[in-house]
Formats: C-alpha cells, structure tokens, sequence
C-alpha cells in the first residue's frame, strides 16, 4: 500500500465516501469495489450513520477508513465475527464487512465457514487478488497453483479454494461474483446482496497491482465468463453443478440466491427474545430461583 | 509512619464489626446493605463464646446413594433458614473409585470455607465410615449404617450413631431411594434447622417430579428427624440462631450468570469449557428473558470476536471461558483494549497448563490476565473470592469495563464455580449498574472518539445508527478520530492516554477495597491472598485474630492495576513479614506487588513469604492455619520478636 | 561484599580488551573465535586516541533515487573491506511524504548502532539538504546537488561540496538513474574503501541484470571517486584500516533465516506477518537445500500445531511470527511446554497493541514471551541485540530448546528485522549445535518418556518410527509414562518437574551471559538493557567508560529465566542506581528485574530508574547517553555523590 | 466420561490396543470404533510403531491413549495441525488423527478445511455423535435443528454442518461414512481410507450414550441408509449430487475416492527437498550469498 498512515490526507467527499483518500496503489482493483459499494448503499437508500462496514486485516480491509459509514477495523481475520456480533447486537444495522482472500480464507477460514451456514444477515465482500497484498506478495489460499511467490520461491503446492465455492457449500444464501473493473456489475450484485435477507457473499475479482503483476486485469477477464445462459440461481443444484464445471473458470454474476429461504440468524436470535416490560422484576424472579 | 487504626469489617461477607473489640464476648453485627453486591439489612448479637458458630459436616455415600443431592437439600434448607453455608463437593472423591464425597460448612456469619476434618460425618456406606471415621474431629459424630465391619479407631469423644438409613426410607417409602433424604433429616434436626423450612426445600425438590413422591420424601425427612430426637446427641451440634434472613444457594457460575445480568449485560457469546460451561448455560437460559441475545459460536476467539463487535454496537457484553479459552483470546483483548471497547471477560481457573487436569483446581491464569496480549494496553483484571463474590464481581466488572471502557478480566476458579455458597439476596433496587452515555446526535456538539483527557477517564462513545456520530475506529494506532495514524507525536499521545487510563484505574482500584478485605494496624505479620484462597485464608486470619494474634491482611478484589494507596498503607502499617497466599507454583500475585512495590517492600525491609499449592486441590484452612504457624505468637507474647524463622512452605520464587 | 573485576570485551560482538586499561591509548583487539556465534579471529591494535574509528552517514532521496540501494552498495562494499556496520531506513522517512531516507554507521569494532546526527549528508535532491543539513554536525560535510534555494543554516565548521549527481551519471552512463552510484562512489573515496572492493560490489549487483548495465555502473563509481579526489575535503573522513577480515552483511530477518538453518531447525511453517515475513520467504528458499521442510499454512496457531507435530516427530522446528501471531500461539506454548516438546518460536516485535503500527519498532512483548499461556510452564525467552545476535541467538534458541525441552522464544524487532549490519563470517566449524540423542531401541533398555530426574534436565524422547519407544503424550497432566493422570501426588511430582527445569534455565540462562555484556566493578551506576535497546545502551556506556565515567553494565541475551548469579554480582557491585532502558511504556524488562530481584535492589537499597520510549522509532544513542548525564560525574571527581536526582525520563512504573 | 484419570487402571492389550482401558462411557459408540482401527491397522500389516494418532481435545479426542502406537492428544481442534506438521516432518509414519464433531468443525474447523483441500496423506476419523460429549452435552455443529440442549434450552437456531459433505467439498480425495455399530464395515472403510494415499476421512456416527440420549443408535439407523445402488465412489460430481440429495440422510460406505488423483501434499512437499551429501559445504554457500 501506496502510504498506509495518512491521518492528514482528506479528498472531497461524495456519497458514502469518507475524506480521506485511500491509501491503496494507484491502481489498485479494491478503488472499484469502493466505487460500486458507493453506489449500491446510495441506491439502497439507506442513512450512512445506519450502515456500519467491519473488516479484518489486509490492503481490502482498510475498506472501512474509506467509506463514511461507521466502522471497524478488527484484527486479521476476526472481522466476520466481529460484524456477527455487531449485528446480533444491533439488528437493524445495515452490516458491510470486507475483506481480502487472505484474511477470509487463510486465518479467518473458519468465521467465513460458519458465518456462510449461519447464514447471517451481512453482506460480505471479498476483494480476491489472489495473493497476500498488504505483506508484500506470499501465496495466498486462491494463489493458482505453481505460483512462485517470495514464500513459494519453488511454485506453490495446493490448490487455491473458490471463494464462491467456500461459500456456496458452506451455506451462504446469496452468492455472486463480480471483478473490480466491472463496477457497474458489480454496483448491481451488491445492491441485490444488501437486498438478501440472510448472508450475502460476493467475491470480486480485484488486482494486486504491486505484487502480483501476473494477476492483472486481463488475467482475470480470462479467468472469467458471464453466467451461462439460462443459469437458475435459485437453484442449488445448479449453482453447485455451475461452480463444480466451471472449474478455474470464475462466472460472473449472482449465482445462487435461495428464494423464500431460511430466515437470517437475526431472526433466529431475536425470535428467542422476551422484552419485559419490568425488567427488575423478571431479574427478582430470577434470582428466586436460587432460594 | 505511625500506622492506622480502622474500623474493619468481619470477613462474612456482610457483617461489620470493630476491630478493637477483640476481647469482647459479644459483638453487634450489622448485615450492611451499603455492600457494592446490594444485599439486604439486619441486626443480630452473636455471642464469640458460644461453643458453635459453625459445623462441618462431611456426607459419604456410594455413587447412587445421592450424596449431591443430600449435601443440596440441606445446604438449601439452612441458607432459606438464613444460615451461611459453604459446600465442597468432587475434590475429595477424585481417586476414590465409586465412592461420592460432599462437605458443608454450615454457620452464622463467618463461613468462608468448607471447613478442614468434619466434626459430623455422616455415610450412607460402610465405605465411608471406614475411609471418613477417623478423620472426625474429636468429640464429633459419626452417622453411620449399622455397621458389619469393626469402626476404625476414632478421636477422643468421637460418638458413633448408627442408622439404619435403608429401613428408615424403606418404611416411609416403600423403597431405600430415599435415604438421602433420611440422613436430611438426622442432620437438620441435629443442628436444629426450623423443620418447616427442610419439609418445603424437601418438598420442593421432589414436587418437580410427581406429588407421590413429595410426600414420600417428606415422610424419609422426618423419619430421620425422629431418628436424631429419639438419639442421646442433644444439643451438641445445634447451631445458634442464624440472622433469619434467607439467602440464595448458588454455584459460582451461577452466581456469575445472575451477576452479569443484574449487571447490565446484554450480549454474550460462547463456547463451552469446563469449568465454566455452566455461565454459558445459566446465560442461555436467563439472558433472552430480558431481551438480551446469547450466541454459542465456534471457538473462543469467535466469541470475543463477537462481544468486540456487540460492544462497539453499545450493547454491554461478556464472555466467559477457562484458561485455554483465554489464551486464545489475548489477540483480541488488545483489539478491545487499543479500540476502548468495554466488555467482560470471566475465566473460570482450572489446573493447567494447557488441557491440564480440567477438573482440578488452580490459580495460575493470573500473569496472563495482567499481561496476556502483544504490546500494552490498560485493563483490570478482578478476582472473586466467594460465591457472593462470583455476582458482585461480575457486576463491578461490568462497571469498570464500562466506566474505563477497558477489557474487565474476572477470575474465578473450579472450586468456586462448582461449589454452592450461600450469598444475601441482592437488592436490586440499590444495586449500582453504571450506565454509559453515548453522544446523543449532533445537538450534542461534534463528535470526537478520542477526545484527549488528563484525568485518564475516556470520552463518550457514539453508538452505530446515531447520526452524526459516524466514526470509525479498530486496532491500528490511531488519532483522535479512531483514523490510523503512525504519527510519533500521536503516538505518544496515545500511548499517554492509555498509560492515564491505567493511572485512573489504580485508583478505581483503591475505591474498590471493601473495608472487610483490610486490617490495618501495627501488625509486625500480614497476609495476603486474592481469589479463592483468599477466602479460605481470611477465616483463618480472622480466626487467628479472635485467638489474639496480632496479624494485619488485605484481600483485594481488583488484583490488576494493584490499589496502590491501600497497598502502601498496608505494607507501611509496620509489617515486617508479607504471608502471600495462592494456589500456584510460579507466585503470580507475590511477584505483581514485587515488581509493583518493589521500593517500598525494599524500603520497610519486608520480607515476602510464599505459601504455594499446585496440586489441583484448592486450600483448605488447616493448611494456611499451618502454614502461618511460624508467624504467630505462642499466645502469651504479644508481640513477635524479630521475623520468625522461613517457613517450609516457602518455596523460593522461580526462577529467581 | 567486594565487588569483582573481570576482565570484559569490547561492546563490539568479537572483540576483547582489559577494563584495567582504561587509559590506554591504544589497545590490543582480539577478535575472539570461541564465541557461541562461531565467528572467525584476528588481531590488531587500534589507537584510542584516533580522531575517528567510525563514520555516521545519511543519505537522502527522492522515494525513486534509490537511497536503499545506495546504502545497500555502500554497506556492503565497507562489510567486505572489513569494516563494521549498522544501517537504519525508513524509520526516519516516515512522515515525510515522497522522502527516502538512509543512516549507516561505518566504523572499525564497537559499531552498535546508526548514530544520532551524521556527519556527512549525502543527498541526492534538494529537499533532503534543506531538511538535514542543519542536522549534520560540526565539521560535518554535506554533498548536495547544486542547490536552486538557499542552504539552511549549519553547525559550525559544517562544509558543502556541491556535487552534480545527474550530471556525472548522465555523463558515465547516458542517463541520470545511476546518480545513487555516484553518490557510493563518492563517499567511499572519502571514507577510504578500497576501490577494487567497491567496483566490484557495484557490478555485482548490476551484473545480475546485463553486463552493459554493469559496466555503466562501475563507471559512474569511478566517476564518483573521482570527484571526490578532486575536492578539497581530504583525509577528514577517512575511516582507519579495518581488521581486514570481510564480514557477511545482512538483515535480521536473514540473520535469523540463517541461524536457523545453521542451528539444525530442518522444520518451519509460518504464516506471513510485518515485520516476520522475511525470515519465512528466506527460509522457504534455504530450508529444502538441505533437507528440510517449509510449510506456508492457514494461520499462527496451526504454524506452531505443525511445529509440535513435527518437534514430536523428532525434527527441530521453528516458526516465526510478530506480536498477533504471538498472541495467537500462546495456547499451544502451553502445550509444547507440558508435553516437554522443543521448538524456536521468533517474534519480530513491532509496535502494539494489535495491530497498532505494523511497520514501526517497539520492545513490548516481553511480558506475553515470558507469562504467555494459562498454567505454568518452563520456557526460555531470548532476545538479539543486533543483526549478529538473530544469527547467533537463533542458534543459542534452537540449542536451549532441545537441550531442556523446552519451547524457546527469540525477541528480535522492526529496528533489527529490516536494519542491515556486518556479521562476522561465522565458523560453522566450530558452530555448536546440540544434537539430541534420542531413545534407540530396545538395546536401550525399556522406555519412560518422562523419567524423573533430580537436575531439571529432561529425559530421552523416542522418536516415532522406534521399535519399543512407544509412548503417547499430550496436554494432560500425566505420569511419568505420558499417561493422564490427576493424582495429587503425581501432579505435585509433574509440577516439580517443571519448577526443577526452571530452575536448570537459570543456571543455563548465568552460563550463556557472554563476557562483553558484563561490567562489574565498584560502580554507583549501572545500567541494564535488553534487545535492541541494549545495543544502542551498550555502545553508549563503551563511549562514556571511554570518557572515564564509572559505570557497569549488563546486557544479556537470555532475558528468562534471569540469569540469577549474575544479576546477583551485578547488583552486589556497588550500585546504587540501576538503569533500565527499553522500548515500551510499562517497563516490562525493569519489572521482572524487580520482581524476582526485590531482596537483593531493597538490601542494597538500589534505585531502579527507568529510561523508556515508545514512539514507534528505535532509541538513538543519544537519546540514552541524555538519559544517563545525571548519574554522570562532572569529569573530575571520580565517584558520584549520592544517587542523582531523578531524570524526568523516568517514568514511575505503571499502574504502581 | 466415566473416568478421565484412569492412570492405574490397566487391560490386557491386543492387537494395536494399549493397555490402559478406555475411559468412555460404558456404551459409548466409540468403543466401536476403537475396535474397527484396531482391525484395520491389523490388516494393513504396518507394525505398532509405525503408527501415529493424533488427536484433538474430546472423548473421541481421547483415542490415542487406548492405542498401542504413538500417540499426541494435543489441544482442541488443533489435532489436525499436529498430524500434518508430524506427517510432514516424518513421511514414512502412518499417521492417524481422530476427533469429535466439535473438535473437527468449531473450533477445529479452519484445519479441517484446510487439511482437506490440501490433501494431507492422513486418516481422520471423526466421531459423529452430534453433541459436545466431553463437556457434558452443549449443541455441536452437527446438532439437528432445534435440539434442545443445555447451551440451547430454546432450541438450536443452526442448520447442521454435514462432516461429509463439508470433507468432500473442501477436496479430500477419500470420504467415508460409517457408524460405529457396524464395526465390519467400518474396519473396512478404514483399511481403504489408510491405503488411500492422500487425505482419507471417515465421518462415523457414534452415539455418546451420556449426554445424548436422543442420538442412540436407532436415531442414527433411521438417520443413514446404504450408498444407493450403482453409486460411482469415484465421480466427483455424483458424490457432490448424492450428499446434496440425500439432505439429512446419511449414506453409509466410501462416497468419493479420487481415482488417480493429485498428489498428495506430503509428495509435494519432499519434491522440494535436496538432499545434500556434504551439508556444511551447502551451508556454507549459503551464507557466501550474504557476503
Ligand atoms: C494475526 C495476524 N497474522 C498475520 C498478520 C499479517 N497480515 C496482515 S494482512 C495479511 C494478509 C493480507 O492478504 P489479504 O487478506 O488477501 O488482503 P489483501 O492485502 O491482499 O487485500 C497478513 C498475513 C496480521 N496482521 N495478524
Ligand atoms: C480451547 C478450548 N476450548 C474449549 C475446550 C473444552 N472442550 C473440551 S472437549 C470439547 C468438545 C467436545 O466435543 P467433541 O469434539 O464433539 O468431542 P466428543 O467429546 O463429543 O467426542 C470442548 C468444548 C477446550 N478443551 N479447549
Ligand atoms: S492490494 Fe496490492 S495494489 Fe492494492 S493497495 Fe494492496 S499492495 Fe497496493
Ligand atoms: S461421548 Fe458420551 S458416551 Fe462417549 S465417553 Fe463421552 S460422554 Fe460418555
Ligand atoms: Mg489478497
Ligand atoms: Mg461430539
């Protein structure tokens, strides 16, 4: 990253934009992810004091510092489990998080796993540049295999995971794939994910312009393809057999949003709730349960 | 420095007496209702010459004869009949196959731990007698069945009482299931508990089942109620009239859930851990009643995770794990500590290290408490002594967190968390929650996160949904807006506030020192302990007192930041020797006032004795009685001489 | 007690003299080969009275001239003529936007640190002269471009040589992208390096790329040199011969890279982190040219499971992480320590708390290296001082790990990590790397993995794979067989164990205490340090013993356990104030020293002070030798008075 | 568990079984397969010592102790990143890793994942009795919908993780199901799991008597059922359209091995290696490159 302490640095802000500029390259895909959340909360129509964005660690989690929503920087990650709580806490909140390949699917794994089948009422957006940007260029877990890197200088040994996959199988129930210079698309998708009740997963196709020439823009437009004609993304089984042949092959839009689904976690959470009218007296009658 | 004289509280929770009375026969107890837990109020004589104030009672039964059950009833009965009751229970048992072990301390006021040796045994087996007899205390009882084996040999006056447990049960119900409840009887008659009150607690144990089998039970009681009427015993064992204010019977983590709901709290995300899984389910049960959510999620860190984001969402917060959990927490307490996000974190000490032994006992989580997390960030970390202690710490935890906006670390520990104590029913209404205000919108001025502050105390939070009060914040080095900034200026601004913020929390520390966790005076010896043994080291101390020994202590509650002016009296009152008490090998807390009060030790020429367990079985008072020996004088004297010679026990600290 | 006088070493890493000679004017140097670090030896005198032993030069840039690569070329060139390094970027640039910026130190022996303010500036655009030339000191020089502006005002006598950086380029090599090596070949005829030495550096590094580029290269060297014979300046800055023996040059991160391999570790996994990530991608390339096995994995906590696994295989494994990995690891530190499972653990210390400023340097992870996990465990923490100790110390971790099966912890930080430094060639030869002998077989009698011992040393492990070495172990409390077992007895035996093998770390921890960082004598001050820290201290307390100031000093490189002998002869010297610096607020270092040294600082009544920083930026050597000026004598008088007056650097402990 | 500190109390051993008699519950499904490793490791013919089992935290967890090979009962979910750096360092070693449903997918999880789709050369048996067992009954990930436990006295608001279908969909190349009353097959599965070179996983449902009674072993009867007639175990997208189709159902045998498939992680790793005859020679080239 270009300048990663910029306290003094402000831009005119517009939209869901906050002052400071960001500190990613010049270049960098995560600008068009900023651009199109811009423009999907501002379509949503919701108040930017009622949006709350929460990340993890990476170049993609400074997401939140960029945007004029409030927000929270976590720890790398952690940042699915502290927007769970947050919007556990908080159900009326619209809850963004983001995050990049590394901190999703490396050390935050097993967040991403079980906020996916939980499915939580969040919009998680993923900025897959296959590689570790913020610490300067390592494998990352969507690195294509045999990529030589400074941490794999002999080629990498496994095979990358498919975030889309990750999450599909996992149990998210809106999942859609956009590239970060497609931000008209992807302005769509995201707005369609904030729309989902219950977790909306996008994975957006975003170069590491400084280290990781490879995967430039061109390598994943030739990564990508449109959904098939007549691709159902209502269908299970379908997003599954899509994502299963596509193999390397990233298709391009919503692939799978459940259709009169289960109810979000929220709901499930809060359906246990009682509201006391007089709180002290359901505490007094609590506490003569131990008499 | 001439050293104070205070007025001191008697180390029952709840009771009040001066200290310069120590020769009277008579004290005037007053149940405080000013105590931060908000129990209720009373006013009693107790007489100090009584023969009894308290009795231990030990229960010794196979694995299907009930034991828990019985050392519950009776402990419930004589807590709603407003005794003090402390039960142990597992400990004992652990490497004797089959065999099932309760005790109970049961008495007014002053019951702090459950006792050494029992001066009552009574077993259901024969097993018991004979592993159990010969441990009673001398001129005690032994509530035997009719025995086919020889009795072992037994202290002076030890009295033997056979009772023949299954006829009894079988003749009030028709089968031997109830000869817990027989031996209920024997021992509520024997201490003289009101019969109405143990017909009730009987009944309504058993009414939850079928109303048959209540009314059996109660038949079993008072079968064993004419059983000890009908024996010669009399009134050898009865306990003076209790306060007569009931109290609640609680478990640790019981008492921790019920703390952290009447503290406030609102949020609560979980894993399970022995030994402190029950917080999670008594949370589970209790918390959704007033409106608050509780998650059980995947890991530790998930959970912490989650209380992060709750907490900065303004909706208080808690978890609670043992000691593994709270090692895979210490990332993100520094989340919370540099983001000033308040939430509650209870560990619930078991043996380590790593899966250690998960059912013994220990105190060795206290270093990682204080200084678990890469880089510094202000915290407190408090320590429950009692059951009573599991609520109102838990509570106190909760208003520091919220008042200093730091991680709030409570410990407790196994022998807590699994044993029952009797705790005053809180009073609610003057119970104090500290409420946090939040920026209210832009009628409030503009909001700044960090606002710089020279008292150390943080600025108002904004909570999400407020207009106006976006603001973003997280883990990295910051300036006043939460915006990264790696600034060496701000910096150390930072790095000031958070050092002012553990500067305001010493004397929060201080202002926490409840009046009974101190004496002062020109003691030449002081004890000091924190946690569970610390309880267990008060009643000896205050018993040591009443003896005429002259010896000073302090038991904090906060334990991190050290209340610094109430450690400086202490260790400036004239004492020449600092009895430091804690279930672990490495001397945690010894070495915190070490490394905290390193002049002042080194100043007074002090010399800090350690008294050491790791065994995975908490203290019980005969070990810290015996471990003080050295330090008391011979009873005519009525000072010491010069510091007395080290004492076994005192392993010198390691590796230093 | 009498305090001792020892002969001591020369602060720089391999050379040796006699602290009698205080006044000499000229000293024999040795450069020692029995060091842990296996360096080479030589002799030679060096005057003491040399007007000059080193040089500090800063170079400035623009963020595309290539600053690094001139000080990368320059450093190197000087390693391989033998003399000492230490380098120091971007700390300084930090907070001026676009600016590149470079300080070396170059100097024969005692080169510790970057120094303070330079004496020669070389800046390849204006904006770096009107920054820092005022900053050069007295009769400094500053090779600027030809200046547009003004210069700012000077430190006297301070001379300007106005050199056209594009120019010579543009004339040496058709364009101006080489300006930096004129600026290499420039200062290295000033400071005297041989030519050939320094040609050939230059077309190394531009022979990896074309022989064309090499050759332009070289001859904008050439051209460098040449304007600088030209000029006026002299013999001002010419360094004095070096030792001649060329010296590795390289950064911490490599240093530890390799020590690790040279220590035997043949096991890594690692998951990357600033400021760490180079020690994996360094080891991702060397570790599989012999052998052994690099794994980039999910995150720290499986980084360190995969180190046990294989540690319990039988092969020495490491992992490498900064303060949040640490954080996450300290659950399994727990398990490799009950399990008696060696590994190195290095943590590249950034500034914290979380992920606080990742790129910025800081010395606060002391207390999570030393009190890291729930439970007790026995565990080692070292700590580098410079780029030599990552090599060396890496070694020694490897060695304590697998001697006492224990896991080790390397401190090393941002200062160190990404700073380049000469490193004696180590004598691999002579390098001791402890070889494990392990159970083979039944030949060797019948196996018991934790076979009681006396000393605290361990017993044999069996690696898997060997016929009747059987054994299964884990995180349980165990018998000595590795099986669970919650006896009080055997926990008591298990948890002696533990305290035993402490014990043998501080005996372990006296014996690794390394001449040169040792002091004693009759001094009322001394000083103390760890880390990196410590360099910068020890180079300054070398100057001010040279300046006849009466001062001791320890600097050791096992920071837990303490070594406790020593720590015991250093606070019986004499001293009546102990300085203790070190990059954090809350003085972690300076209260394990109290902690477990309370008796000894109150006996001899010591004062500790505290010098301590914690801006995200490495202390300078000045910053401490103003720490220090009030326990300094005024130059006549031979001992001090009473302790000094406290220095406002002394921040009074937290929260104490 | 009936006793976990059973130091004294011994059995005769045979076969691959220790000496030290399982502490579980009397009933406890994982005697069941306790016995079917025990007669799979016979057959494969590899000798005692050859063997390793590493474990996790859990009664399931507590196997290697009640095997007479080596063992490392490590730290909750942390069983597979103990196993992988022990079969990475040592190749040779027929390593075994056991754990329990909490163990492998809550906290465990992210190493689950991340086992699998690298493609250890391990066998993980995982002990399905969808409850946490050790700590006395709290709602497990696999836990149905709605069971009311002790952590879940409103009822479980999770839809449960399927430990096949998660092994499978994160890329390990040999899934099983078997239960732990039929130990027959089971030993079966288990030979073919550790004769598959690369990551074999067995899910077994197995009944924790104790602290879940609903689960018993007529519960987990009606919940499997026989792999259908004509399944192909080694088509990737038939086991994908099994497991997805069977819903809740179990299917009982090997539902995917990978036919000819990847190598597996512990090959990728030695072909890295150099093995030099003069290692000081290499170590001092190495440090030349410094120079
Ligand atoms: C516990 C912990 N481990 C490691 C790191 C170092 N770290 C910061 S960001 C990052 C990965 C960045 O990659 P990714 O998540 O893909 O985000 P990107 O920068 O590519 O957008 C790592 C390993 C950390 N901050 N904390
Ligand atoms: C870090 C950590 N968190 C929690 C625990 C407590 N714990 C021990 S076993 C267990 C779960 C057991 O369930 P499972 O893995 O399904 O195994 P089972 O006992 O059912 O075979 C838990 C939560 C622990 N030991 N360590
Ligand atoms: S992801 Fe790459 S291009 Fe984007 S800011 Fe980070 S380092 Fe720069
Ligand atoms: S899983 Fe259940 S039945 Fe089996 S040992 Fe554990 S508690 Fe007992
Ligand atoms: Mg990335
Ligand atoms: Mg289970």
């Amino acid at each position: 990253m270009g300048n990663v302490t910029d306290a003094g640095t402000e831009t005119k802000r517009a939209g869901f934009r906050s002052k400071n500029r960001p500190t990613w390259c010049p270049g960098c895909g995560d600008f068009g992810v900023l651009g199109a959340l811009d423009r999907a909360l501002t379509q949503l129509g919701v108040a930017p004091h009622d949006v709350a964005i929460v990340a993890g660690i990476g170049c993609s989690s400074r997401f939140p510092f960029f945007m004029d929503t409030y927000g929270f920087h976590s720890a790398h990650g952690r940042g699915l489990a502290v927007a769970t709580g947050l919007k556990a806490a908080r159900p009326n909140l619209t809850v963004v998080a983001t995050g990049g390949d590394g901190d999703a699917l490396a050390i935050g794994g097993n967040h991403f796993f079980h906020t996916m089948r939980r499915n939580v009422d969040l919009t998680y957006i993923l900025m897959d540049n296959q590689i570790y940007g913020m610490t300067k260029g390592q494998t990352a877990p969507t690195s294509r295999r045999g990529l030589k890197t400074k941490s794999t200088p002999r080629g990498n040994i496994e095979e990358p995971v498919n975030p889309a996959w990750a999450a599909l199988t996992a149990g998210a129930t809106f999942v859609a794939q956009g590239t970060s210079f497609d931000m008209n698309s992807l302005a769509e998708m995201l707005l369609a994910g904030l729309r989902h009740r219950g977790m909306s997963f996008v994975n957006v196709l975003s170069p590491c312009v400084t280290f990781h020439r490879e995967a430039d823009k061109q390598y994943f437009k030739d990564l990508s393809s449109p959904l098939p004609e007549g691709h159902d993304p209502t269908s299970y089984p379908a997003a599954l057999r899509l994502l299963d042949e596509s193999g390397d092959q990233h298709p391009l839009g919503i692939i799978y949003q459940e259709r009169d689904g289960r109810a979000p976690y929220g709901d499930d959470v809060d359906a246990l709730l009682d509201h006391p009218t007089n709180e002290r007296a359901v505490l007094e009658q609590l506490l003569r349960r131990y008499f | 420095m001439e050293p104070d004289r205070w007025v001191h509280r008697d180390p029952a929770d709840s009771a009040w007496f001066d200290s310069s009375a120590k020769d009277a026969t008579s004290l005037r107890v007053v149940v405080d209702h000013h105590a931060p837990s908000g129990m209720g109020s009373a006013t009693f004589e107790v007489s100090l010459m009584d023969a009894r104030r308290s009795i231990v009672i030990r229960c010794e039964g196979s694995a299907g004869d009930g034991i828990i059950s019985l050392g519950k009833v009776l402990a419930r009965a004589a807590a709603r009949a407003g005794y003090h009751v402390v039960t142990l229970a597992s400990f004992l048992a652990e490497v004797r196959g089959g065999q099932s072990s309760l005790q109970l301390k049961i008495g007014v006021g002053n019951v702090l731990s459950p006792g050494d040796d029992p001066e009552v045994l009574v077993a259901l087996n024969e097993q018991g007698v004979r592993e159990v007899a010969s441990h009673v205390t001398a001129a005690g009882l032994v509530l035997g069945p009719p025995m086919n084996g020889s009795t072992p040999a037994m202290a002076e006056g030890v009295r033997v009482l056979p009772i023949d447990y299954d006829a009894l049960s079988t003749e009030a119900t028709g089968g031997t299931r109830s000869k817990n409840i027989v031996a209920v009887g024997v021992l509520a008659a024997l201490i003289g508990l009101d019969e109405e009150v143990v017909r009730k607690v009987v009944a309504e144990l058993f009414g939850k089942r079928a109303a048959d089998a209540e009314a059996a039970n109660v038949r079993a009681c008072d079968a064993g109620a004419k059983a000890a009427a009908a024996s010669e015993i009399g009134d050898a064992f009865r306990l003076p009239k209790s306060d007569g204010v009931g109290k609640l019977l609680l478990s640790g983590n019981q008492a921790v859930a019920l703390g952290a709901v009447a503290g406030g709290v609102r949020f609560y995300a979980g894993y399970p851990i022995t030994p402190a899984t029950e917080i999670m389910e008594e949370i589970a049960d209790l918390l959704p009643r007033v409106g608050g959510r509780m998650l059980q999620v995947e890991d530790e860190i998930a959970s912490l995770g989650m209380c992060i984001g709750a907490s900065y969402g303004g909706v208080p917060s808690m978890t609670a794990t043992s000691g593994p959990g709270l090692s895979l927490m210490v990332e993100l307490i520094g989340l919370a500590g540099i983001s000033e996000t308040p939430l509650v974190i209870v560990d619930v000490q078991r043996a380590g290290p790593s899966t250690g032994m998960p059912t013994k006992d220990g105190q060795a989580d206290l270093d990682l408490a204080v200084y678990g997390t890469h880089g510094e960030v202000p915290r407190v970390v408090l320590a429950a002594q009692t059951v009573a202690d599991c609520f109102s710490q838990t509570v106190a935890a909760a208003n520091l967190a919220h008042e200093y906006q730091v991680p709030a670390l409570l410990l407790t520990s196994m022998s807590l968390s699994h044993s029952l104590q009797t705790v005053e029913v809180p009073d609610l209404a003057a119970l104090k929650v500290y409420q946090e205000t939040f920026y209210a919108g832009p009628a409030d001025g503009e909001f700044v996160r960090f606002q710089p502050t020279e008292d150390g105390r943080p600025s108002r939070r904004s909570k999400p949904g407020t207009p106006g009060g976006i603001y973003r914040t997280g883990g990295l080095e910051h300036n006043d807006r939460g915006h990264p900034s790696f600034d060496p200026d701000q910096r150390r601004e930072m790095v000031r506030r958070r050092k002012l913020r553990s500067q305001a929390l010493v004397v929060a520390s201080d202002a926490a020192i409840e009046p009974h966790s101190l004496v002062l005076g020109s003691h030449r010896v002081g004890v000091t302990s924190w946690g569970r043994a610390a309880a267990i080291a008060r009643e000896v101390v205050t018993e040591l007192r009443q003896e005429g020994q002259d010896i000073g202590y302090l038991f904090p509650h906060v334990v991190w930041p050290l209340p610094k002016a109430t450690i400086r009296r202490f260790l400036a009152s004239g004492l020449r020797t600092l009895v430091v008490c804690e279930a672990n090998e490495n001397q945690q807390f010894a070495n915190l006032l070490r490394a905290n009060f390193a002049t002042e030790l080194g100043r007074a020429g002090i010399e800090v004795v350690t008294v050491n367990k790791d065994d995975g079985n908490p203290f019980g008072p005969g070990e810290i009685r015996e471990a003080l020996r050295p330090w008391l004088s011979d009873g005519t004297a009525t000072t010491l001489g010069e510091v007395g010679p080290k004492h076994p026990l005192d392993s010198a600290a390691l590796p230093s």
